[in-house]
Parts: structure tokens; C-alpha cells; sequence
């Protein structure tokens, strides 16, 4: 069952039980499908020693970077964490407060669609003769090589979709679709945030491109409270 | 050992309604094909459980009649459906990783045979020339969080259908955890099975004919 | 570039390169999309040594069953091949006509979705400690177990979609979309028949279920010529 | 070994449109970010050529300006972009199995170094204190059918690209197909790295200069 959360305190009431040492997934490439109030939610709510996978490691002051500003997060998995405005990221990395996993994007995207279908772990043909090989198995199959890859599995996934109707059942919006879906089926528990919510029977249903299974929360930011 | 022992107390119907009835409130359920199908016709909607069928659909309603009927719109025994509010349609590589992933709270299988352990027989009777379909059953078997079986608890020979060690081949692996029949609701635990309830016979009675050290 | 065929012949002309010994992932659950007029027009073909793949094994005496009734296909690979109405493929199984592969429901999608997404192979949980699991290679992952499964690849699909596009986006309808993705994704030539085709950018781009991408030729098999 | 030689003889567009002129019609394309996206600048889109952006897209358009901009709607290198007519969006790991699974009729990419076998190197500088930044190239690199690299021919410092083997970190194995540099064209083949265009200097030239016995 969906938990729909409305009001000013609605995102940090969506994640208020997220814990130290929990893994959070958090949507989005660049801006595009940034879950920003629920990030600013789990800044605020102060929880320690996160693993945080994103597809970036922050820009400018705001959003990821300015979690990870806090000194709370422990690691970060991601696929491009420099990028110019990545001063936050860049300055925690090079002093050694934060641990770093650079992983091929679709890797990271194949990792986490695994632990929401279930597999074990696959043969990824990405990455073979590379620096990122190194300690990886590796087997021929069928004349080409792979690397064996194992899921990524988050305690929470932190998402921004556009539309949810009450069950839970989500939309997205053009390229802020993104990481969004895959990451509401790797999370224990996935909370979305979106701009509206619209009454059960009111979507598609051949549209839907989250089902309501994956979704334990939504937090509706109508647009004129995201910033 | 009567003949009355091995007919069941309870019907079908009785069965599928107590299944429906332990079925927690906004659960996502599967019902496998053939008798758990039953269960639908007992679950109150107001609670807010939705179905799935592996054929790729969540939120799918009652079997379709009349004009209801739609070629397109079938459950995973064939049989026209309809569609509930908040339904979705997804590709059946999507619908079994929902399954396989560990998102269903329950399903619901008929078993030929069940171990004390867990261990599901359902898809194959092991006879040589029989011709073997598996369909979803091991997907079901292994991904949804909850695995009630439901059969009756003695098959037409008289032998016990729950039983120290499958010998018809396995569907999955100390998988089931609860076993609801014509006789008893049996739960499988970690120090064995329970009889959680006992109709028309008593614990004892039940230990007699199916020849297992039942828990009470 | 997708061809989108149209008339009488159209059915033929999209299956006339299907050759001997080609592996043909076969659409549908049941009827519920289930390409009749493709898998007609393949039975005229006259392609022998045949490998199909299809969630049964034919109902009744036609579709699929007729094409295995002319003993052209060498083997079959299925979840369910035995139902109440499958004499003809219960006959050939039985006289040792056709080979059978019956690979559970879950692996069989899975294993095409790895074909047409490049995985080598991939742990699955299904199976493990049955007959099925029989040479397969078995691994312990994080406390569970899992078997190695690998991709299945077809030289052609042929599926039912609802509507194409004249580039070759496709929808489907309700529980007919079963196994098309998938298999659209999993073939090297993908025919799709439709029963209406409408203009580029008449299909939402946020609701497209199969891209143009995965389709290669369109088929358009208007309601009254369906069977 | 003069400095003119070291000077490109072709603009980043002149090569950015001899690649758009050797994309094939009807050939799905994913543009690398940085200089190649220039080649989306020179395709005829009449030609039917689809672009495939990493972030989930096919048929994505030009950069977008004024009203266009719309922040949901990016390409890989998080420009506003707008889509064309029979665009389609999909999530990330659906984007990523389209390019791993060899969908991808051609990809161009930038490039630090590309050996004669075809080896990519364009994400690590190996320098000690860099932070490696890998996003979709690996992927890219291994599953489009056909890579091109764009690059200039020659590093600032006037050593050649195109060498015998990578030294700095691999991002792909012998996966590069032709290189377009502002001094020529070169095919990766299995005999070697054949010139098939040359600006401003002789083949001979272009051997002294890289090194490289290059055929002709």
C-alpha cells in the first residue's frame, strides 16, 4: 500500500526512518529527474555514514552536493562523479573523505534493474581490458568476454516522477524518466516524489511505466514549492 | 484410516475463502492457475489487495462475462478478465522480474506434494511418459515473499499429500509456508509443521494419517 | 528502417527470407498475441528445421499448431507445452518427432530480454534443486542460490502488436503485449503485425512500449482480415 | 615535422560533416559528448537517420532554444535538446540494453588515443590525481556495431593519437572502426590502419609524422 504524503513537512516525513548506514538510490541525470526536496529532506534529517548512488556525485551547492557537503555520506557509486561544477565531490574526494566506486553507466543501471529482477549476478560485456576489470571474474561465452557484475540494492530509493494517481502507479516526464524506474524496483522502500497527484483510474493503464508495487510513498511538490 | 478422514470437511470454496481471509490488507497477490484462481471470488477489494497475473498485469479484476469479454484481457489460466482502477500492463520479462525480485507479498499454488521442510511438487508427476509443463510455477515457487499452497490434503489413493520428502520431482525448495486443506491448516516452521487448525478430526487423528510428527 | 507492408501478400512477403534451420521466437500467450496471419504465412514458407520459441506448444489444430503439424519444426522450446487442446505437438513429442527444451516462464522471458540486451548469461533463482536444474552450473550468491542461464537468440521474431507507426514505434493492447517486447528485442529481423498503422508522431513518445529500433518490417492485418 | 602539420588542414565541422555524410540513411546513431555532438549539426534528417541519447531517448533533436528549453528534456551532455517526430522514452537500463545489445548502428566518439587494433582510450588520463569519470563510454565502446572516433590527429604536444599502443587507460578493446581527424581518415583493419583520406599532407607525411606504418 502507497502511502500518499502532502503538506510542507510531506518530504521529510517520507524520510524520516531512513538510517545511518543505509544505502540510498537517488533519481536522476544532472537535474533531470532530481528527487531535489527529498534530498534536501535527508540532509536535514541527518542521518550518518551513507552509501549514496546517483549518476553523478553532485553539482554546484545544492542537491546531492550539498549532502554530501555535510560529511554524512560515506561512499558514492556512480558513473561521472568530476564534472566543472562538481567542487563539493572534488574537494571530499581528494582529501580523502569519501570513498568512490566508478561504475560504467549502463552497469550501474544493469546492477540495480538485477536486484529488482532477482539475478544473481550476469556477464556484462562492459569494461573488458580495462582498469575497471581488475578483480572482476571474467568468461568467455559464446567467443566474446564478459565480467561478471552483482546487483546493486538500495534500502531507499529517493525519485522524482511527474504524475502518481493514488495507488501509487507512476508517470514520468520525457528524459527526467531516467534512472527513476529502475530504481523504484531495487529499494526496500522507494519514495517518489512528483508534481501531481490524480485520482486511482485516472492513468493509462497501458501507460504506466511504474506500477504501484514499487512505490511505498509519494510526496507530492506541487510545482510552485519546487524551486 | 475411514473413508470419511480422507474426504475432505472442508469444500473448495471454504478453503479459498479462509486463504482470502489471511490475505493481509493492500497485498500483491498471485493466484496461481486452477483451484487458487477460487480465492479471488472471496477477497474483499475494500481492502486494497491487488492481483497479479505473470501474463503481465497488476490489478487485475474478476473473470469476465458478456460483453465484459476481450480476447486481449486473459489471466494466466486463459480465462477472460477484467481490469481494476490502478491496473497496469507491463511485458512479461518486466512481470517476472516483479515476481522473481521479491515484490509479491503472496501467491497462492496447488501442490501435488509438499514436504515437512517446505519443498513444493507441482509440476510434474515424474511418470515417464508424461509430457512436462512448468510454466510460472518455479518463478511463483521462489519469488513471492509468501507461498500458500492450497490442496486437498489426501490425493484419491488415500496417501498423505504432505509428506517427509517430496518424490514427485520439485518445483522449489523449502519454499511454502503455510498449507491450507480440506483437513487442516499446516504451518511449515522451522522445527516442523504446526497444525494451526484441525476440521472434523483432531491433531492426533491427523498425526495417524499422514504419518508426521505434527506440531500442535 | 523499418518497411511497413500492406495487402493481401503482405504476411508473405515479410516472412519470404525466413530460412531452413532459422530460430523463430513466435509471440503470444495463448491467443492473446499471437501473430496467426505471420505464423500462417511461415507454414506457407515452407522453411524446414525450424527452432521455435512460443510460451506452448500450439492449441488446437491451427496457428502454430499447424505449422508443427507439417513437421518442420525440429525443435521447440516452451514453458508449457502440454495443454488440454496441444494433440498435434503431444503426438510429434511422443513419436519422437520434435525436440522439446521446457524452460521455466521467468528464464524463458529473461533469457531473451539478456539476447537482446547483451548479457553473456545470468545467475537465475528459478529451478534450483529441481529436475531443470540438471548441468546447469550452480553458484551461492550471497547466501542464495542461483543457476547460470543463458540468452536466447532468434534470427527472426514474430509478434502482435496493437498499433505501429510508419517508422515502426509500436503499442499494444491490455495482456496481448506478453512476450512481444521481449522478443522484438531478441531477434536480429523482428516482424510485427499490426492491426492499424498511423502516422509518425501520431503515437505519445511517452507511451511507446517497443522503439522503432527493435522492428524491422510492419505488417498491417486490418481487423476484417483477421481471422 | 613542422607546426602546419600539427596544425589541423580540417575544422572540427568540416569533419564533424564528412562523418555525418558517411552515416548510412536509416541508421540509428548515438552522438559522444562534446565535438561529436557537432555531427548532429550536419546530418540530413531527411535521410532518416535516429538519434539515440544514453539518458533514454530515440529521435532526439536539435539543441533547443528559447521557449524549446525544457529542463526534462536533455541530451547526454545536459543540453536542452527537442524531439522529432516518432521519438520514443525509455529508462535507463532499457537505454543502456539497446547500446550493450548491439542495436546501435553507429556511435562517434572523442578519443585521447586509439592503437592500430582499434583500441578506444577517452576516459582516464591516468594522471595519479585525476577522478576517473567513465559515464556510457565503455558501454558505447563495446556495443554499437559500428565506433568512429572525431579527434584531432595530434595532442598539444604534438605527439600523435593514433598509436601503436594505448598508454593510457583502455576504455575499449579493439572495438574502433575509423578514425576522422583534421589531417585524414583512417580505417582500422585487420591488416592494419589504412589511410583513406588525407588533407594537406602526403600518406607519406602522415606515416613519418604518427610513426605508424601505415597503408595506403
Amino acid at each position: 500500500m502507497t502511502d500518499v504524503l502532502e503538506g510542507a513537512d510531506a518530504a521529510d516525513r517520507a524520510v524520516a526512518d531512513i538510517h545511518d548506514g543505509a544505502t540510498v538510490l537517488i533519481g536522476g541525470f544532472g537535474t533531470a529527474g532530481q528527487p531535489m526536496e527529498l534530498i534536501d529532506a535527508l540532509r536535514r534529517r541527518g542521518a550518518t555514514d551513507l552509501t549514496v548512488v546517483n549518476n553523478n556525485a553532485g553539482n554546484g551547492d545544492t542537491g546531492l552536493a550539498a549532502l554530501l557537503a555535510t560529511g554524512r555520506v560515506r561512499k558514492i557509486i556512480c558513473s561521472v562523479p568530476r564534472q566543472s561544477d562538481s567542487w563539493v565531490f572534488d574537494d571530499l574526494y581528494r582529501s580523502g573523505r569519501i570513498e568512490l566506486e566508478v561504475v560504467p553507466q549502463g552497469n550501474l543501471a544493469e546492477r540495480m534493474r538485477a536486484a529488482g529482477a532477482g539475478i544473481g549476478a550476469f556477464f556484462s560485456p562492459t569494461g573488458v581490458g580495462t582498469p575497471l576489470a581488475e578483480g572482476k571474474e571474467q568468461r568467455t561465452i559464446a567467443g566474446r568476454d564478459y565480467l561478471l557484475e552483482y546487483p546493486i540494492r538500495g534500502d531507499y530509493a529517493l525519485i522524482k516522477a511527474h504524475t502518481a494517481d493514488r495507488m501509487g502507479n507512476l508517470v514520468y516526464r520525457k528524459t527526467a524518466r531516467n534512472f527513476g524506474p529502475v530504481m523504484a524496483t531495487a529499494a526496500t522502500t522507494t519514495v517518489a516524489q512528483v508534481v501531481d497527484v490524480v485520482r486511482t483510474g485516472a492513468l493509462d493503464p497501458e501507460n504506466v511505466v511504474t506500477p504501484s508495487i514499487y512505490v511505498d510513498r509519494v510526496v507530492l511538490v506541487p510545482p510552485e514549492a519546487a524551486r | 484410516m475411514s473413508r470419511s478422514l480422507t474426504r475432505g470437511v472442508l469444500t473448495k470454496d471454504e478453503i479459498a475463502k479462509m486463504i482470502a481471509d489471511d490475505i493481509p490488507q493492500g497485498a500483491f497477490v498471485n493466484l496461481g492457475i486452477g483451484q487458487p484462481t477460487l480465492v479471488a471470488d472471496h477477497l474483499d477489494l475494500e481492502r486494497g489487495v491487488v492481483l497479479h497475473t505473470e501474463n503481465g498485469m497488476l490489478g487485475m479484476g474478476r473473470a469476465a462475462v458478456g460483453d465484459e469479454i476481450d480476447p486481449d484481457l486473459v489471466n494466466a489460466g486463459k480465462i477472460p478478465v477484467v481490469e481494476t482502477p490502478g491496473a497496469s500492463y507491463f511485458h512479461h520479462a518486466d512481470s517476472f522480474a516483479m515476481m522473481r525480485g521479491g515484490h509479491l507479498d503472496v501467491c497462492v499454488l496447488g501442490a501435488f506434494q509438499v514436504s515437512v521442510r517446505g519443498d513444493l511438487a507441482n509440476w510434474h508427476t515424474g511418470a515417464e511418459d508424461a509430457i512436462p509443463a512448468v510454466g510460472g510455477a518455479m518463478d511463483l515457487a521462489i519469488g513471492a515473499r509468501e507461498v500458500l499452497v492450497m490442496m486437498t490434503l489426501f490425493s484419491r489413493d488415500g496417501s498423505s499429500k504432505l509428506v517427509p520428502e517430496c518424490t514427485y520431482p520439485l518445483t522449489g525448495v523449502a519454499c511454502v509456508s503455510r498449507v491450507y486443506t480440506d483437513h487442516g491448516v499446516f504451518e511449515i516452521t522451522d522445527r516442523g509443521v504446526r497444525v494451526r487448525e484441525a476440521f472434523g478430526a483432531t491433531v492426533d487423528d491427523l498425526r495417524q494419517r499422514t504419518g508426521l510428527a505434527l506440531l500442535s
